[in-house]
């Protein structure tokens, strides 16, 4: 992203926050009306968990398509992208939890699939850890996300909607639910996030790449060092 | 020879040779089943009626100790051709589709083996009682085959990295999660007195369509995994 | 029958260490061919990929029959392998391993044919013992009868004669000249003994 | 070089190699802990606080977890060096009393991580009220050391004998259960409002005496486990 | 010096089944013996029984040192040993794997001392690698290197040669050569390269 980019990304997020705490009034019918402005910022962040989970799969599949360790690299960043939102989703989403429900934690359907997204992703890096080669460890890793993701659709859209929930569902799209000002606020919050976890992923995957080529060299060059330290 | 045929003759063959490794040392099947055992017992001894534990903690403990008795057995099948450095041997041998298929026959039946022992022994020592037992034994059935199908594959990535035994839980948990979460909720149906089958249809079919995503895109997949 | 084998610019990198760079040949039933090269120079890699049990992340091999090109369930029919690293079943007998890669190929055998396959390798009186109460060479010339059981058209060893006595290595030297009539043999090896199996196909550096 | 000095060395010699392989591997202790991570959340999971589930039974549950994780790391260290081949080397290098020294010391280690991470996650999930802090960690630690000095010699047994992993579990749980149900019990003592050391003195002094007997008798059959 | 394993009687059998009968012999410092036979003769077996790893079903091996008997314990100082069932430790880099065999052993070694021993094996620039990613010769020389690091006066070699290349078995007999003037080799082969390394010492049969 150019510096024109991540200027206005910043602005965005600024003014966005800005205007969630000066211009969006408290939400009525909530039990801490002030307390409430935490949704947009907790929403998109956990949307953004999906959307990292759903890049994740699709580059492990293109991944075991076409074999470039470019695809691996891609699906990996996505990873800790989405456990990076999920943490973000949790922590916003207890905090607010504290306020409306009287308890950081307990054990909502909604509260129930994040964690399991997180064990998901985090299963994915420690598999990740116990593969040595690098082809091996972006087959394998790219066969367990793709394994993983019908458990996870189960997980996020029919598991919440069989057990009963103490969270508001449906309310993101339909009209009945939030007010109008809050979803614009909301809306607008996710898409600077998005426009961060753009950001982030290419930064992150230019390190990707640095650390790849550094690894190439290593091995093709002969170890300088060696000789040097010879007593 | 047409090439269904192939599949089904290659699987198998993998699945007899499996049993005949079982049946040879003897301990796959024992030791599961002891450790299924030992569980139940523990639990029998931890939640005895006088505890009144509610019958939902009930079942969810019937199939966490299935679940963990699973991961005890499942992921051998593929972890001990690893080890034993009989990978190359059977890839050059079978296709990716007939090992698969053998695999999961064999992981199948170990769950089956597992259950008929375990689940009356706990049903005894946990005193429960069952209102449906048509139903009740479709959900064992149906619950314990969704569990092989959805770690099968995940042995076979367990088996080519390190530190397996452990690390197969860890993997195979979020996967298994889903048949776990709805045979959890169908066993309930079964136990308590009202709901029966038709609280429970939507949960057999939920079970059902698992299987159905599960095992072609694991079929899909594992050509990735079990080739180099 | 014209079996073909082509290496394509094969090239095959573990954690971006170049092992293989840039490999073509070409080899065509009848014959014997020898991959040479010191220790670590890749011999067992190339067979790997040869056998296609290692995916090469350059280039391909190609395996054709009377021109067509065959396909990974067909290759599999045709390609037999010994190599150090890949063992048989040790909780098996012999008589049992030989079975199982028989019938996995869909070859029908009787075990009277597969006593006299063991009988050739001196092992008849053990067929019925766990190849894991085997020592090394006996179970040396086990994995040999496990990779000529389909009798394959191709038939790809790596250090055949490795922990064989002299008999043994008679065993490997007959079956390199009976496979060498009709189909293709490429040994790997770095073992003076076997050097003149065949002439040379590829020579890797170190 | 004195004898003593010798095996002391030769432990500290496995122990770092130990170490410096589950550096390398990486996966022993995360996958250990990711498993009783995974174990405690589907506790919380089931037994959340609107089930009821009396403190005595979360005091078992907490230890039965920690056995389980055990029981899936603990008997790597030999089973490792059998599957690999390399107990011949470790023979002709090491004596058998460095052998055993040096896995226990990484055992101990490897149950005091996994101790680190579970309790606090366990004590959180499960709103468990702690009214004697010094004790319960005092009971942890000790709890935890016995143990893994109970199941040590244990793991070279096993390692021996084919269907490892879920062998452990079967042999290891007999030999397990004094400290378990002991450390359950002081468990229990240090979460209670009342009794706290007073109650608990009793079973600490059991949990040393235990140690103190194991560790011996390890070392004396160890030797014969050990060698061919 | 002096150093004298003695053979007394042995015999060995796994499950009824005789494998060695009745075995003796006696070796003294300096020189070099081999121990031959075809394959299953037993030969692995003999060598792991005169290691201290298998317990003869009959009789025993005895360790003399200035007529002195060692135990089980000065035993393990005094030899070091190679053999085709004896694994590294595949995890750890060549140089983690020759520093803990030292160490265990209570002997102090710098790095530097360790480079060179690698580089006698060509393997100094895979130092820092992974054993996993060596091949199966590259193996075979990292292992008699572990073998030497504590230089044992008792050196048994089982099938030192396979799967090594010219170089390899160079290097072997280099180190046959120089651990022959001041100490015992036993080889136990039947790679017809091997068979010169010294005088014949036990001939099994099959
Ligand atoms: C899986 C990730 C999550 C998603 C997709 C999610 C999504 C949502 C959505 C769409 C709303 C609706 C906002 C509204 O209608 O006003 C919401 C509200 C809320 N979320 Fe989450 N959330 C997630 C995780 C969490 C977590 C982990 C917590 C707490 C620990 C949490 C606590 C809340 C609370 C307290 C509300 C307000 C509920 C109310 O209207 O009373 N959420 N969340
Ligand atoms: N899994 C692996 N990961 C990384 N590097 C590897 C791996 N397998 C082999 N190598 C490297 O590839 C090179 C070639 O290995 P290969 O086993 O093909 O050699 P080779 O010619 O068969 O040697 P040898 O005569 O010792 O059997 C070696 O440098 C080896 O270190
Ligand atoms: N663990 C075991 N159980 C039963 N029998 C065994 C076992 N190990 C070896 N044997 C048998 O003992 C005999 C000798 O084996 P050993 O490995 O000593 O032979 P060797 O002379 O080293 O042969 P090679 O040249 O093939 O290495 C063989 O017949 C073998 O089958
Ligand atoms: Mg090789
Ligand atoms: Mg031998």
């Amino acid at each position: 992203m150019n510096a024109v980019a991540k200027i206005l990304t910043g602005v965005w997020i600024a003014g966005v926050t800005v205007a969630a705490f000066l211009w969006l009034p408290p939400a009525q019918g909530f039990r801490s009306p002030e307390s409430a402005r935490i949704v947009v910022f907790h929403v998109p962040c956990a949307i953004l968990t999906f959307v990292a989970f759903l890049v994740n799969a699709w580059y492990s599949w293109f991944y075991l398509r076409r074999r470039e360790p470019l695809l691996d690299m891609k699906a990996s960043v996505a990873a800790e992208l989405g456990l990076l939102f999920a943490v973000l989703a949790t922590v916003t989403g207890s905090l607010f939890a504290m306020e409306q429900w009287g308890s950081a934690w307990n054990w909502d359907p909604r509260e129930t699939s994040i964690v399991m997204l997180m064990l998901v992703y985090a299963a994915y890096f420690v598999l990740r850890g116990a593969v040595e080669e690098s082809g091996k460890r972006a087959r394998l890793s790219a066969a367990y996300a793709l394994l993983a993701f019908p458990a996870m659709v189960f997980l996020i859209w029919i598991m919440p909607r069989i057990v009963e929930s103490l969270h508001p569902t449906n309310t993101l799209f339909t009209g009945s639910g939030l007010d109008p000002v809050y979803r614009i606020t909301l809306w607008s919050f996710f898409v600077g996030m998005m426009a961060v976890f753009v950001w982030m992923f290419r930064l992150r995957l230019r390190v990707e790449m640095l650390e790849a080529r550094v690894r190439r060299r290593r091995q093709t060059e002969p170890e300088p060092t060696l000789t040097g330290v010879q007593p | 020879m047409s090439r269904s045929s192939s599949w089904a003759r290659e699987a198998l063959a993998v699945f007899g040779k499996d049993c005949l490794l079982e049946l040879r040392t003897r301990v796959a099947l024992g030791a599961v089943l002891l450790f299924a055992v030992t569980s139940v017992v523990a639990s029998g001894f931890a939640l005895a009626p006088p505890s009144g534990v509610a019958g939902e903690v009930k079942a969810s403990l019937l199939w966490v100790i299935v679940f963990f008795a699973a991961i005890a057995g499942l992921s051998r099948v593929f972890v001990v051709e690893e080890e034993t450095r009989t990978a190359d041997a059977l890839r050059l041998a079978v296709s990716p589709t007939g090992v698969f298929v053998g695999k999961l026959a064999f992981n199948i039946a170990l769950m089956w083996a597992l259950c008929v022992v375990t689940v009356p022994l706990y049903l005894l020592l946990l005193e429960v009682p069952v209102r449906h037992w048509s139903l009740f034994v479709t959900v064992v059935i149906l619950g314990s085959t969704a569990l092989a199908c959805a770690t099968t594959a995940v042995g076979a990535i367990v088996a080519k990295a390190t530190m397996r035994g452990a690390l197969f839980g860890v993997l195979a948990f979020p996967v298994a999660l889903p048949p776990l979460l709805v045979a959890i909720h169908a066993t309930k149906a079964a136990w308590l007195s009202e709901g029966g089958w038709r609280m429970a249809t939507g949960d057999l079919q939920v079970l059902v369509g698992f299987m159905l995503v599960i095992v072609p895109a694991s079929l899909l997949v594992f050509e990735h995994i079990w080739s180099e | 029958m014209n079996w073909q084998i082509e290496l394509r610019r094969v090239g095959k990198e573990y954690n971006e260490r170049p092992v293989l760079q840039d490999i073509s040949a070409s080899v065509t039933a009848p014959g014997v061919w020898t991959i040479l090269g010191p220790n670590g120079s890749g011999k067992s890699t190339l067979l790997k990929i040869i056998a296609g049990l290692l995916t090469p992340t350059e280039g391909e091999v190609v395996y054709l029959h009377n021109g067509e090109r065959l396909n990974a369930q067909q290759r599999r029919q045709v390609v037999g392998m010994v190599a150090p690293d890949i063992a048989l079943y040790r909780p098996l007998t012999a008589i049992e391993n030989l079975r199982f890669f028989a019938r996995a190929r869909g070859v029908r055998v009787q075990d009277g044919d597969l006593l006299s396959l063991l009988e050739q390798v001196h092992l008849r009186s053990r067929a019925h013992d766990p190849v894991a109460t085997f020592s090394t060479g006996m179970v040396q010339r086990l994995k040999v009868l496990t990779a000529l059981v389909h009798r394959p058209p191709v038939l790809l060893l790596d250090e055949p004669g490795s922990n064989l006595d002299e008999a043994g290595m008679e065993f490997i030297r007959h079956t390199v000249r009976v496979q060498a009539e009709h189909g293709i043999v490429i040994v790997a090896t770095n073992d003076t003994r076997e050097l003149d199996y065949g002439e040379p196909l590829i020579q890797l550096g170190a």
